[in-house]
């Protein structure tokens, strides 16, 4: 069951590496799932190893951030492209029109 | 053990899919099988609960999400191009020595008192007593959220009508002419 | 024990779907026709590509069905907990507080026509 | 270890033979019924009355020749069929098909693996459908296929909502999510002869579950995603041979899972019916085979009840098959259950 932990660390900062070197929103936003994956395993592991049910609820709590988190991003997005036809980081520097 | 080890390797070639891959739409695709393989270590891990929910919301509605805006977003005009920066490069790795480090002190520290307890089903009624008497308020909280977020998406996703996709289209194609 | 079944039945159910399949390649008729191989519009030749964009309603239903799915999602908790519960008057309350905040959200995307698909 | 081993192999095998077996009949009845609906005689020249006709069509698929077309995504085109079956097979998997009984010295329980979250489970794999709908429709870079494809996938978590306020509903009632005890609480009568099925409590959950089903399986009347006069045939346009066939085994199989939710939640499960009981009494050895059964003809009638909708209302259009679903079924399904919440705490009073 350790190698779980090692997973959940490299899920993370998989995840992080990929927030910070992408170009492209979406793919952004994807890897920002990978480390939200990351951390409801680190939680259930914790709960698991020690006991306390309170991780396992910190797991929902993570799974509807999540999903707010996605749906507003996603819109923002989509927003973005309707108005820029861009979704790269690199062309949106200037947000006031 | 064994399935320990196979469902450890399938997350991680799922997720270094999602990182590495060329294509947007096979990145969400491995974002969904990772997804999944998560839900299927909860599952071994006894929390069948959590593990339907995982299902349920991360890979039934989130990764849908996904594929939905890559239909809706033509991406075949984006390559899935990763930047490269120095600056970048430095910070990243900071950042991911910093984290490893205190993930690694955390676990080297504990690992050896962290006993086992075998969760069994009983724990699932005490855990959903647990939330909603000691967590009933933050509960409630994450509803507003999620009610603040259906207002956001709602109007951030359709206002300006007047410049929709299609006319953004055809006035490039008359600046073209 | 629960997952080991789950594990046996979920990969008994692959091979099951990839023998299908490897049967019928096997044994079905192969030959090589370039008109065959198109795309399929009703005969004629193929215009456009197929990753055009489509209308945004898909996708806003999609939005509105994972924030919605995650509000009923957490209703089956407290549905089992309602019963186990010392304090019923608490739980309703409760339940009240969520189907009011809900219905506010409801009422919302009825009302800002986000899913009508005629105009 | 073995025996366990055994036992698991043995009730998947099991588990997994009696829909696919029934596969075969169920497509046959469909065509006798469409044809008897129609004043048609239907498939009636393969062996006596037509009944070797599934087998013929399984031979048909298996020699035909495989169109590999050259535009599509190669991999997720292959990959489509496979995952729509495995989906459509999962969640069978939490289904049980008659009590829990006693032999070599233990509890057999008759599913594949037993969790007092079977239900959850079996949403959960059922909420996994519209992928390999997403997917082959994707991957055959079609434009009737990627326009089928999204109308599915829409369609069906807007009715996935619906479903699921009922299901929130009957656990509230049941107090319970273990498959087991919600259908013995099902089991016996009420005045003498009613029988203390779920549909009787909800009857409005349960038809929210009923056209819930219509829509999760792309039947008529919503099958849009395949609506011939528009879209030739939907997402599996680009598929031929087999890989058409697997599409077809998923959406019948899909249909029985659902079914088969369905009448756990609200016809009793594989409790018995009604005049089954005087049988038992006399030979209650053969209360197993009984409840076998019962759970089967309930399937059956689930499934005629499919096909004569099928050849009875006409496709809905799709605005209005939205409309229905967010802004009839949805706040049918919350006024539901709140006013389902509201009675049981007043009487508890």
């Amino acid at each position: 069951m350790s190698i779980y932990y090692y997973l959940a660390a490299f899920l993370f900062c998989l995840g992080l590496l990929g927030t910070i070197f992408k170009k492209d929103l979406i793919s952004m936003l994807l890897c920002l799932e990978l480390m939200m994956g990351g951390v409801a395993l680190l939680f259930i592991l914790f709960s698991k190893s020690t006991g306390f049910l309170d991780a396992q609820l910190m797991v929902i709590f993570t799974m509807i951030i999540s999903a707010c988190e996605v749906a507003v991003g996603l819109s923002l997005i989509i927003a973005l492209y309707r108005k820029k036809q861009t979704i790269y980081t690199d062309d949106i520097k200037i947000i006031t029109e | 053990m064994v399935a320990d080890v196979f469902l450890t390797i399938l997350t991680v070639a799922f997720a270094l899919m999602v990182v590495f891959s060329k294509k947007t739409v096979v990145s969400a695709f491995a974002l969904l099988m990772t997804l999944l393989s998560l839900a299927m270590i909860f599952f071994q891990l006894g929390t069948v609960f959590l593990s339907a929910v995982q299902v349920l919301v991360n890979a039934g509605a989130i990764a849908i999400l996904f594929v939905f805006v890559m239909m809706l977003i033509n991406l075949e005009q984006f390559g899935n191009n990763r930047e490269k920066s120095k600056v970048k490069l430095v910070i990243s790795t900071f950042t991911v020595l910093v984290v490893l480090g205190v993930f690694a002190l955390v676990i080297n520290n504990n690992i050896d008192s962290l006993s086992v307890v075998n969760l069994t089903d009983n724990s699932m009624k005490a855990l959903f007593d647990k939330l909603f008497n000691s967590y009933f308020l933050p509960f409630e909280m994450a509803t507003v959220l999620l009610l603040a977020a259906i207002v956001a998406s709602v109007v951030i996703a359709t206002h300006e009508k007047d410049e929709s996709i299609e006319q953004m289209e055809i006035l490039k194609a008359e600046e073209k002419l | 024990m629960e997952f080991a079944s789950f594990i046996v039945f979920f990969i008994i159910a692959c091979t099951l779907s990839a023998v299908l399949l490897l049967i019928s390649s096997l044994l079905g008729q192969k030959r090589k026709i370039v008109r065959e191989m198109d795309i399929y519009e009703s005969g004629v030749n193929p215009v456009g590509s197929a990753t055009r964009q489509y209308d945004i309603k898909f996708y806003l239903t999609a939005i509105l069905f994972l924030l919605f799915d995650v509000e009923i999602v957490f209703l089956l908790p407290w549905a089992l907990a309602y019963q186990e519960s010392p304090n019923h008057d608490f739980m309703l309350a409760g339940f009240i507080f969520f189907m009011v905040i809900m219905l506010v959200g409801y009422i919302f995307v009825i009302n800002s026509k986000a899913l009508k698909w005629e105009e | 270890m073995f025996e366990v081993m055994l036992e698991i192999l043995i009730k998947t095998v099991v588990i997994l033979a009696l829909p696919l077996g029934a596969l075969p009949i169920i497509i046959h009845v469909e065509r006798r019924g469409a044809a008897f609906m129609q004043k048609r005689l239907g498939p009636n020249r393969v062996g006596p009355f037509g009944l070797l006709q599934p087998l013929a069509d399984v031979a048909k698929f298996m020699f035909k020749e495989e169109v590999h077309p050259t535009h599509v995504k190669p991999f997720f085109y292959t990959a489509a069929p496979i995952i729509a079956l495995v989906v459509a097979i999962l969640p069978l998997a939490c289904i049980p098909v008659m009590a829990p009984f006693q032999a070599f010295g233990r509890t057999i329980f008759p599913e594949v693996f037993r969790s007092d979250m079977g239900i959850f489970y079996a949403f959960a794999a059922s909420a996994l459908g519209s992928y390999g709908i997403l997917l082959a429709g994707w991957a055959s870079n079609n434009k009737y296929s990627m326009l089928g494809a999204l109308r599915a996938c829409a369609q069906m978590v807007s009715y996935e909502l619906s479903l699921s306020t009922s299901v929130v509903a009957m656990i509230f009632l049941y107090g319970s999510n273990d498959i087991h005890v919600m259908i013995s609480a099902q089991t016996g009568y009420w005045f003498g002869f009613l029988p203390k099925w779920g549909v009787f409590l909800q009857p409005v959950a349960a038809l929210l579950f009923l056209v819930g089903i219509f829509a999760e399986s792309n039947r008529l009347p919503f099958d849009l995603a395949e609506g011939e006069s528009e879209l030739v045939a939907g997402y599996h346009l680009e598929y031929s041979s087999m890989k058409f066939a697997l599409f077809f085994m998923a959406e019948y199989i899909h249909m029985i899972a659902l079914s088969a939710l369905l009448i756990i939640l609200f016809f009793g499960g594989y409790s018995l019916l009604p005049g089954l009981e005087l049988i038992a009494e006399k030979a209650p050895i053969l209360l197993a085979v009984l409840q076998l059964t019962s759970l089967g003809i309930k399937i059956a009638l689930m499934i005629w009840f499919f096909v004569w909708v099928r050849w009875t209302l006409p496709r809905f259009r799709y605005d209005k098959l939205m409309d229905l679903g967010w802004e009839r079924l949805l706040p049918l399904g919350i006024a539901n259950l709140i006013v389902t919440v509201l009675f049981v705490y007043f009487r508890n009073q």
